[in-house]
């Protein structure tokens, strides 16, 4: 047994650097110092991920056939009860190690990629505190050993993406977006807490292992118990994913993700597309053998709210000119789609596909996503625009970034042998076995994904030639050469052998390709490119046709549906103008007003009962004498 | 009965001699000599003051009119310490020249009228009771009219002596139903004698009504502030004080020593009435502007309060009254000292006119506002310690309503002590009451009340020592 | 002299030496120095305590004197600590530190400035180290009236109706309080020969189920004046909104801690029969404060309006806490009371800071200030950050405390009102980040701000102070947790005792 | 009828109706002169209560000091035939009221109230008795109210001077300066 | 000797003229005539003491004594009384009652 309690430090480090740079940053450093401090401090974090990773996985995690999990580190940090304490700790088990590398590998690559991005920017080693603060927040989450560890790291995820997003804060629209982004996640999040309690009410324990112990008492509780119809469990299971809709941006709470693009485009690269958003899968995947085994309910929730949202967000994706807001719907629904794998997965076995898939889908995503948006970084660096009809033609002046780029829109469309090929297919494949409606829904937008995807590619790169004031040029090194090593993972990525290593009940899972599905997946994204290729290649008047034949579909889709504004309708509206005003108002004019109230009353007592002062010798007789015989009445006759 | 016998009353006879004595100096001294005469009045009367706290014998003598105990003369010096002070504090007043030619009537009236409280204090009889009590308000009201050329003092004494003469009346219309029904007027009898019929409540109550006048509590209490206000201020400071602290040390042991048997009418009538004088008093104070008259409402609620000791007839209850009372003199001779002294000085009686007066006479805004706080209960000051003891002592016999609208009524009052102490502190005038400095004997007589104020509340002794003197029915 | 009352002495002292200065510069130094030796004297409290906890003494309070009073009344003036009140001292005397520090320029009648202060001061710590109901009772009117002048001669606004309101409605809170004080009083012995003031003993008798029914509402509602309980909060807001910097900080820190304190101390610890009894009306006033006072917030302009509602929002969820009754529960509500006086201490320290430079707490009249002052900004952040209990500061270690506990209650009932209450902290998420936005992000909106000085190196010593201590629980919340926890096993068990969940 | 009885009623009616005069007459010294009638009347009473000493110093004392002091006053202050105007009638019908109501309620009270007489024998009221009564320090003594009466005289001349002395030249002129 | 006159005439008799007192006081409008009415007040005071002392305590002379000292305090009581209202009368010209109500309220 390999001791792992030097995984501590793959905590503790970040937050060390965070509070380094934060507090001290400005004084003590050079901006570029801090940048290669945070980054150096990183990158030791990600060696120490690596080895922890092949320790865990090819040298000691295994014990008869199955990965176990391993506490690595446990400290009691808050006493509630006897039972229900909140510890920091490390958990490693497999899909918290594969999210260790998935978190420092994309980490790593964005904090080089910001040492050239963010060269000059005001404030630069606050944006490097961020990310160490971020990084602190998201290796803490995945390290969690415990619900309510995760609860703590996934706000202060949120907050991290709060601070991120609104780097540049004199830019309104940013303040406007980090805003939304950690209001509405704060809304998942409270389900998120609703749903612990519930569940630590029922089970009495927040620790993962003893919770997700298939064979374990703590799993069968409440169970029986209903409320409107669901069980206690379900009900719990569905709160906390409801935390997961809103880190994951999956419908109805998906609208702060595209408005985060705000932020600068190495946190969307990190936070937005490749970690924070996939800590809803994530979440699920860390409650599985609970939904599965006794909230079934739920999990049916969570596979068709990923379905939806996948569909939701390739249809919209279709229709963006940001090109940060295509890749953002693009994310969302990869998301929708990963979300999608584990609803339709069950505990053990083959029915475990789904989770195996989802896992596989989250790790090479992360890799083409932050390889997309940091050739999209690339692409704003050197034309100063996020729109693409502000572009076209970019292939002649930014080379790398296009081979990159490409290589990344082909495994996003899944053609093999990239690696999201193998993850989408096996994605699909559990949802052909499991149901086939989700699978027709995810069969499309697997095509709907090539289209949107080549669609951006085409315009950025191609299409027409623009004429740019500055010659846009190639980014420096430190920026390039991330996007040549994520390239490298997008390709490769795809012969990990997944299935033995993070599975549902972390045995072997025996599957390959099935044919059945894999062509007609592959040549639905071929379909999608082409049709792109048809209508994107070379400026044409197709896309504008067409958007005029649906006119109304395509304006609902541009406008997102008018999600948006029916959430400002709500929070502007309802929330603030009919309850608060009105809260506000009452609370002035009705509880105060009561208060103020007695005050004039008495006052005005005071003013009417002042006759009685006349100054009349006789009046004031007349009062004596009558107090006299009424006393005299009412104790002797009346009140003996 | 021997010449010791007399030393039992050895209050009413120093009293009375000291009168006498400034009758004498005032018809045989030269007038030069007669500037003196405050001076003499006053340091007569301090050798007074001191003796009275001399160990004393105690027992009843005259066959029972006259009772002394050690609660009496604790009364007696209680009414003795806060005479000092008023005495104290108007030398300053009667230096000026339309009172030179009567200051030794004004001493001569205000001994005398403590001879009678004195007297009604130690009363074993109505008789003596009855004579003690007009001896104690026929010179105070020629003293309210003591200032000769102002319309509202001569009104101060008119309305005061009509009232107390209505009052008398009722009263002895009271006095002769009970005499009626028992036979004796001798309070040991009586008490054995009295029973619950109609007729001996409606003695009773016209009893009670003729006292309720003297501390004036509603509905009876129509006189005092017209009075109040009219008098010259150290006049009502006494009238406010001693008067009201005498009566209500007489009406309390006559309830608790004579009227025993009918506890469940008095405890009613007095829930009654206090529950009326509390909120009366308090919302009348509120629109006051004359400080006068804003001190005679207040002090008309604090009757109230007082009635709360009352109430219960227990032993803690008396305590806490000639507590309260102690405190009383202090807190409120406090506060009508700083009247005094600025209407002395400046001729300015209203709140208005004390606007910013803490930046031009901090010293005397201070005075006020803690002999003010003392007044509304505000801790650490003794007037805390005082309510505090007085709600106890109702609670304890479980009237917790009573308590409860008696805490509510604090907080009016509290109300408008904060008005005065608004003005002083933070209302901002154009023309402030100018920086002056008050005369010497103020300054001693409001140090002695500031003393009193702070001290008595952290000594318990000074409760311990009432409270063992005290008794319940 | 006992280490106990030395916290009420050594404010005494202070004021005793600022009454006797001359030069009005050196009062606040000698302000700042009493009380950075009362910080002092509260850090070896808690030294001393947990000494001697950890050696094993296990007495329900420790450092008991015991002076008696009023010998026929059976009044003592009686001290001791337990980890609560150990907590709360701590508490007082770091906001009441930085306090000082955060008037440093108050220049008007500056020697009774401090002196009230110190003065409001002295009541609070008495209160806290009381184990007598009559010195408490006083300690706690003390420290309500230094308010009046406080707010009324160095306020701001309508400074004299929100004095006189704040006064006359907290003293109507102590009204109802003298009556349950009393009711308490003459229950406390089963056979009425031994009355009592002492809350230990009165302790180890049951009062008569009838007459608890009795005082304990008046006693809660009178403690629940102080905690701004719905209906009786709106004191808070005028009163906040007029109050110079120091005295909102001490009061919303602190003050407002003693009506918490109080309504565990006294009406749950001694009368946990009808409060189990009646609590459910309570629990609904209770939490109608976390959620209203929320919403409140979130439509105000004034920074001190917004705060004012959230402390309504926040100090209901103590009180709603300690109405649960149970350990974890009240643990949350003790930290929370904690947290909140840090937080809050802050906040309002800030407001004062910024509104000394902006001369407006209109949000909407300000933008932009981060980029103008960044470190006043960073820390109204900070705040902010705590308030809508981001973990790793106090806020949230305290919210979860409280949910969690509150989640454990046996009755659906209570449950339900628990989600109802959690809903808060995204009420909350709102009105901060709003505030957030549009005072401190985007661009500098008006002129006159560009050049605005940062903090000066007293306001430093004040909000780092602060921080440090939010912080601090926030990071390593266990030693709090715990110390109060062991705490709150006598009353628990007397709870449990009674009412076996 | 007896002798005892007809002068019960002849003196009561004298009271009653000249008290019922002396407070509605307009003249004020007329209503002075009622009193004096009143107050002879009820001396007339003491006597039927074979209280002679009593007659006698309420015929001197009063009727003859106070009446006369009052006399005096009205004269310093009126006109002699000065006429009143009558007070309100509203005043007058509720005091009247409030009077009434009072009266009932005593008289009711009164007669309710079953008196019982003791049996011990009543003592023979002279002179003799009396000035020893007087002079008792015992019980039943009444030389404590007689020394407490004169010092109540006394303060009250002190009083009745220091109010009305006449004002002196300087109090005046301050007074003239006042107003 | 009183034989067929009831006590309780006798206290009729003084309460009624009691209220008569009462009447007047809250009447008058001249202070000296309200004084007057206190002296009809104190005279039926007397009155029952007297009745009381005759009827039924005849042992002892407490309600006679009552009495005279009632009418020693009315009559300094009076002349205090006078001597004010002569002093209203220089201050205000009148000794109308109503008109002497500078303080009020």
């Amino acid at each position: 047994m390999i001791n792992f309690s030097y995984t501590i430090w793959i905590l503790i480090l970040p937050f060390f650097m965070f509070l380094l740079l934060g507090l001290a940053g400005h004084k003590l450093f050079k901006a570029k110092l801090s940048g290669l401090l945070g980054t150096g401090g990183l990158g030791i974090i990600t060696i120490l991920s690596y080895i922890t990773a092949y320790r865990y996985f090819f040298v000691t995690g295994k014990i008869e056939g199955a990965f176990q999990k391993i506490t690595a580190v446990n400290i009691t940090w808050l006493q509630f009860t006897d039972k229900l304490h909140i510890d920091m700790g490390v958990l490693l088990d497999p899909i918290s190690v594969m999210m260790l590398v998935v978190i420092t590998t994309v980490s790593l690559m964005v904090h080089i990629y910001s040492l050239g991005y963010m060269k000059g920017e005001k404030g630069f080693e606050r944006f490097f505190s961020f990310l160490s603060l971020f990084s602190f927040s998201m290796l803490g989450l995945v390290l969690a050993t415990n619900i309510f560890q995760m609860y703590i790291f996934w706000e202060l995820v949120g907050v991290s993406s709060f601070l991120l997003i609104g780097f540049y804060y004199q830019k309104p629209s940013a303040v406007r977006a980090s805003k939304k982004a950690f209001i509405v996640t704060r809304f998942a999040d409270l389900g998120f807490l609703i749903g612990i309690l519930i569940l630590s009410f029922n089970t009495k324990t927040f620790d993962f292992i003893t919770l997700t112990n298939p064979t374990g008492t703590a799993i069968l509780q409440g169970t029986g118990i209903g409320f409107l119809g669901l069980s206690i469990m379900t009900w719990s299971m569905i709160f906390v994913f409801m935390g997961g809709v809103g880190k994951s941006a999956m419908f109805p709470f998906h609208i702060w993700l595209p408005d985060a693009m705000e932020g600068p485009t190495p946190v969307s690269a990190l936070i937005h597309a490749a970690t924070m958003v996939v800590a809803g899968v994530y979440l699920v995947a860390r409650m599985f053998p609970i939904y599965a085994i006794s909230a079934p309910v739920a999990l049916h929730v969570v596979a068709y709210v990923g379905a939806f949202s996948s569909l939701f967000a390739a249809i919209i994706a279709c229709t963006q000119t940001d090109i940060k807001r295509v890749l953002a719907y693009s994310t969302m629904s990869q998301i929708g789609m990963m979300m999608c794998a584990l609803g339709v997965a069950s505990y053990g076995g083959e029915e475990g596909l789904g989770y195996m898939a989802s896992m596989f889908h989250l790790f090479t995503h992360a890799m083409f996503k932050a390889l997309l948006f940091l050739g999209a970084g690339a692409i704003i660096h050197a034309v100063h625009s996020n729109y693409m009809t502000d572009m076209g033609g970019l292939r002649k002046y930014l080379p790398i970034t296009h081979i990159t780029f490409l290589i990344a829109c082909l495994t996003i469309a899944g053609i093999p042998p990239f690696s999201a090929f193998f993850s989408k297919d096996e994605i699909l494949t559990a949802a052909f076995h499991s149901n086939k409606i989700l699978f027709g829904v995810e069969y499309a937008v697997a095509g709907l994904t090539a289209f949107y995807m080549f669609r951006l590619y085409f315009n950025i790169f191609w299409g027409k030639d623009t004429q740019y004031h500055h010659t846009p040029h190639e980014a420096p090194a430190t920026m390039t050469i991330p996007l040549i090593l994520l390239a490298i993972a997008s390709l490769f990525t795809g012969f990990i052998p997944f299935n033995k290593l993070v599975t549902s009940d972390s045995k072997v899972l025996e599957s390959g390709l099935e044919m059945m599905i894999a062509i007609p997946s592959v040549l639905i994204g071929l379909l999608g490119i082409g049709i792109a290729y048809v209508m994107y290649r070379k400026e044409t008047s197709i896309p504008d046709r067409l958007a005029t034949t649906f006119k109304y579909g395509y304006k609902w889709a541009y406008n997102k549906f008018y999600i948006d504004e029916l959430y400002l309708f709500v929070t502007k509206k309802i929330i603030f103008r009919y309850i608060a005003q009105p809260v506000a108002w009452f609370d002035r004019h009705i509880v105060d007003g009561t208060m103020n109230a007695i005050a004039t009353v008495t006052q005005v007592i005071s003013f009417r009962i002042r006759g009685f002062q006349s100054g009349q010798l006789q009046k004031y007789a007349f009062v004596f004498i009558t107090g006299v015989i009424m006393l005299a009445i009412f104790f002797i006759y009346l009140w003996k | 009965m021997s010449l010791g016998t007399f030393l039992i009353m050895r209050h009413e006879l120093l009293l009375i001699t000291a009168a006498l004595l400034v009758l004498i100096a005032e018809l045989f001294w030269n007038p030069e000599k007669k500037k003196g005469i405050s001076h003499f009045s006053l340091i007569l009367f301090g050798v007074i003051t001191i003796i009275g706290f001399l160990p004393s014998p105690e027992g009843s003598i005259f066959g029972g009119m006259y009772v002394s105990s050690g609660t009496r003369l604790l009364m007696k010096n209680i009414l003795n310490i806060g005479t000092l002070i008023v005495f104290i504090q108007s030398i300053g007043w009667l230096k000026k020249e339309e009172n030179v030619e009567k200051v030794s009537e004004y001493f001569l009236l205000l001994i005398s009228t403590l001879v009678g409280m004195n007297f009604m204090i130690s009363a074993g009889h109505f008789l003596i009771f009855y004579i003690g009590i007009e001896l104690a308000i026929i010179p105070i009201a020629a003293l309210a009219a003591y200032d000769r050329y102002k319309n509202k003092s001569a009104e101060a004494g008119i309305k005061l002596i009509l009232s107390s003469a209505l009052s008398s009346g009722i009263l002895l219309y009271g006095i002769s139903m009970i005499y009626g029904t028992t036979g004796t007027l001798y309070f040991n009898e009586v008490a054995a004698l009295f029973g619950n019929t109609n007729l001996q409540i409606l003695g009773f109550i016209f009893f009670f009504a003729g006292m309720a006048f003297k501390i004036s509590i509603v509905p009876f209490h129509l006189w005092t502030a017209d009075v109040y206000e009219g008098s010259p201020v150290n006049i009502t400071s006494y009238l406010s004080v001693i008067s009201k602290g005498a009566s209500v040390f007489i009406l309390m042991i006559i309830l608790f020593t004579v009227f025993p048997v009918i506890i469940a009418t008095w405890q009613k009538t007095i829930f009654v009435v206090s529950v009326l004088t509390m909120t009366i008093g308090n919302l009348f104070a509120i629109r006051q502007q004359n400080l006068k008259r804003f001190l005679a409402f207040s002090s008309i609620s604090q009757a109230g309060y007082i009635l709360l000791g009352m109430i219960g007839g227990n032993q803690l209850g008396m305590a806490s009254i000639i507590y309260y009372i102690l405190v009383y003199v202090f807190s409120n001779l406090g506060a009508f000292g700083v009247v005094a002294a600025i209407s002395n000085a400046k001729g300015k009686e209203n709140i208005d006119d004390y606007n910013g007066l803490y930046h031009t006479n901090p010293k005397l805004s201070l005075v006020m506002t803690l002999a003010l706080f003392s007044l509304a209960g505000i801790p650490p000051v003794a007037g805390f310690f005082g309510k505090f003891f007085l709600f106890t002592a109702a609670a304890q016999k479980g009237f917790y309503l009573l308590v409860f609208i008696a805490v509510l009524n604090t907080i009016i009052s509290l109300y408008y002590y904060l008005l005065v102490v608004k003005a002083m502190f933070i209302s901002k005038s154009d023309t402030p009451i100018e920086s002056f400095k008050s005369d010497i004997s103020t300054r001693i007589a409001l140090g002695i009340c500031i003393a009193g104020i702070v001290l008595t509340g952290f000594a318990s002794i000074i409760f311990e020592v009432i409270r063992n003197l005290s008794f319940g029915v | 002299m006992d280490i106990l009352s030395l916290f009420v002495v050594i404010p005494v002292l202070t004021i005793t030496a600022i009454l006797f200065l001359k030069d009005t510069r050196q009062v606040r130094l000698v302000s700042a120095f009493g009380m950075g030796l009362q910080l002092l004297m509260a850090a070896l409290l808690v030294f001393l305590y947990l000494t001697a906890r950890h050696a094993g003494n296990s007495d329900e309070m420790l450092f008991i004197r015991d002076y008696l009073w009023f010998k026929s009344l059976n009044i003592h003036y009686a001290v001791g600590v337990d980890g609560i009140s150990v907590a709360m001292i701590a508490l007082t005397s770091l906001v009441v530190f930085a306090g000082i520090f955060a008037s440093w320029e108050v220049e008007f009648l500056r020697k009774e400035f401090f002196i009230s202060l110190i003065l409001l001061a002295t009541g609070v710590f008495g209160f806290f180290i009381s184990i007598d109901l009559f010195t408490m009772f006083l300690f706690y009117e003390l420290a309500v009236i230094p308010m009046y002048l406080l707010i009324g001669i160095w306020g701001s606004g309508p400074k004299e109706y929100s004095a006189m309101k704040l006064t006359i409605m907290l003293m109507g809170g102590s009204a109802l309080l003298l009556v349950g004080l009393l009711g308490i009083y003459f229950n406390s012995s089963p056979d009425a020969t031994k009355l009592t003031f002492n809350i230990l003993e009165i302790s180890k008798v049951v009062i008569p189920l009838p007459a608890q029914r009795i005082f304990f509402p008046l006693t809660f509602l009178g403690f629940g004046v102080l905690g701004a309980l719905f209906p009786f909060h709106t004191w808070s807001p005028d009163g906040h909104a007029s109050a110079p910097t120091a005295v909102s900080m001490l009061h919303a820190g602190v003050l407002m801690k003693l009506g918490g304190y109080g309504a565990f101390r006294v009406a749950i610890f001694l009368m946990p029969e009808a409060a189990h009894e009646l609590s459910w009306i309570f629990i609904i006033l209770t939490s109608i404060s976390v959620v209203y006072g929320a919403f409140g917030a979130i439509a105000q302009k004034d920074l001190k309006y917004i705060n004012a509602y959230s402390s309504v929002s926040h100090c209901g969820l103590v009180l709603f806490a300690v109405l649960m009754m149970n350990q974890t529960a009240m643990n949350g509500a003790i930290i929370q009371m904690i947290s909140h006086g840090l937080m809050t201490a802050l906040f309002f320290a800030l407001i004062g800071m910024l509104y000394g430079r902006t001369h407006t707490r209109l949000i909407n009249e300000m933008g932009g200030l981060m980029k103008v002052i960044p470190f006043l900004s960073v820390c109204y952040v900070i705040a902010g950050l705590a308030s809508l209990g981001l973990p790793g500061l106090s806020g949230f270690v305290a919210e979860m405390t409280i949910f969690v506990g509150a989640f454990q209650h046996h009755e659906l009932f209570y449950r339900i009102v628990t989600i109802m209450a959690v809903s808060s902290i995204v009420i909350t998420a709102v009105y901060i980040l709003r505030v957030i936005a549009i005072l401190l992000l985007g661009p500098t909106t008006n002129e006159h701000f560009e050049h605005l000085p940062d903090a000066k190196w007293f306001e430093k010593i004040s909000v780092i102070t602060l921080i440090g201590a939010v912080a601090a629980i926030g990071l390593v919340p266990f030693w709090l947790s715990t110390m109060i926890g062991t705490s709150l096993h006598p009353i628990i068990n007397k709870i449990l005792a009674l009412n076996p969940f | 009828m007896a002798s005892n009885q007809i002068m019960f009623i002849l003196f009561s009616v004298m009271i009653v109706v000249f008290s019922v005069l002396t407070v509605t007459s307009r003249r004020i010294l007329r209503a002075a002169v009622y009193l004096l009638f009143v107050l002879v009347s009820t001396s007339g009473l003491y006597f039927m209560l074979n209280y002679q000493f009593l007659a006698a110093v309420q015929l001197t004392l009063y009727a003859g000091g106070i009446v006369v002091l009052i006399i005096f006053s009205i004269l310093l202050t009126s006109h002699i035939s000065q006429n009143f105007e009558s007070s309100g009638w509203k005043k007058n019908i509720f005091s009247a009221i409030a009077a009434l109501i009072g009266a009932l309620l005593s008289i009711i009270t009164i007669l309710d109230y079953k008196f019982s007489a003791t049996t011990e024998v009543a003592q023979e009221v002279n002179m003799k008795l009396i000035g020893k009564s007087l002079l008792s320090t015992g019980y039943d003594g009444y030389v404590l109210p007689f020394e407490i009466i004169s010092v109540l005289l006394l303060a009250a001349m002190v009083a009745a001077i220091v109010v009305a002395k006449k004002v002196s030249p300087k109090s005046a002129e301050l007074q003239n300066l006042k107003q | 000797m009183n034989s067929g006159i009831p006590l309780q005439y006798f206290l009729i008799l003084a309460t009624v003229m009691f209220f008569t007192g009462v009447y007047g006081f809250l009447t008058r409008r001249n202070l000296i005539t309200i004084l007057m009415s206190v002296e009809l007040i104190l005279n039926s005071v007397n009155i029952n003491f007297l009745a009381f002392n005759r009827y039924l305590y005849p042992h002892k002379l407490e309600g006679m004594f009552f009495s005279v000292f009632v009418i020693a305090v009315a009559a300094s009581e009076a002349a205090v009384a006078i001597a004010i209202i002569i002093n209203i009368y220089r201050r205000f010209t009148t000794i109308n009652v109503e008109d002497v109500n500078e303080m009020k309220f």
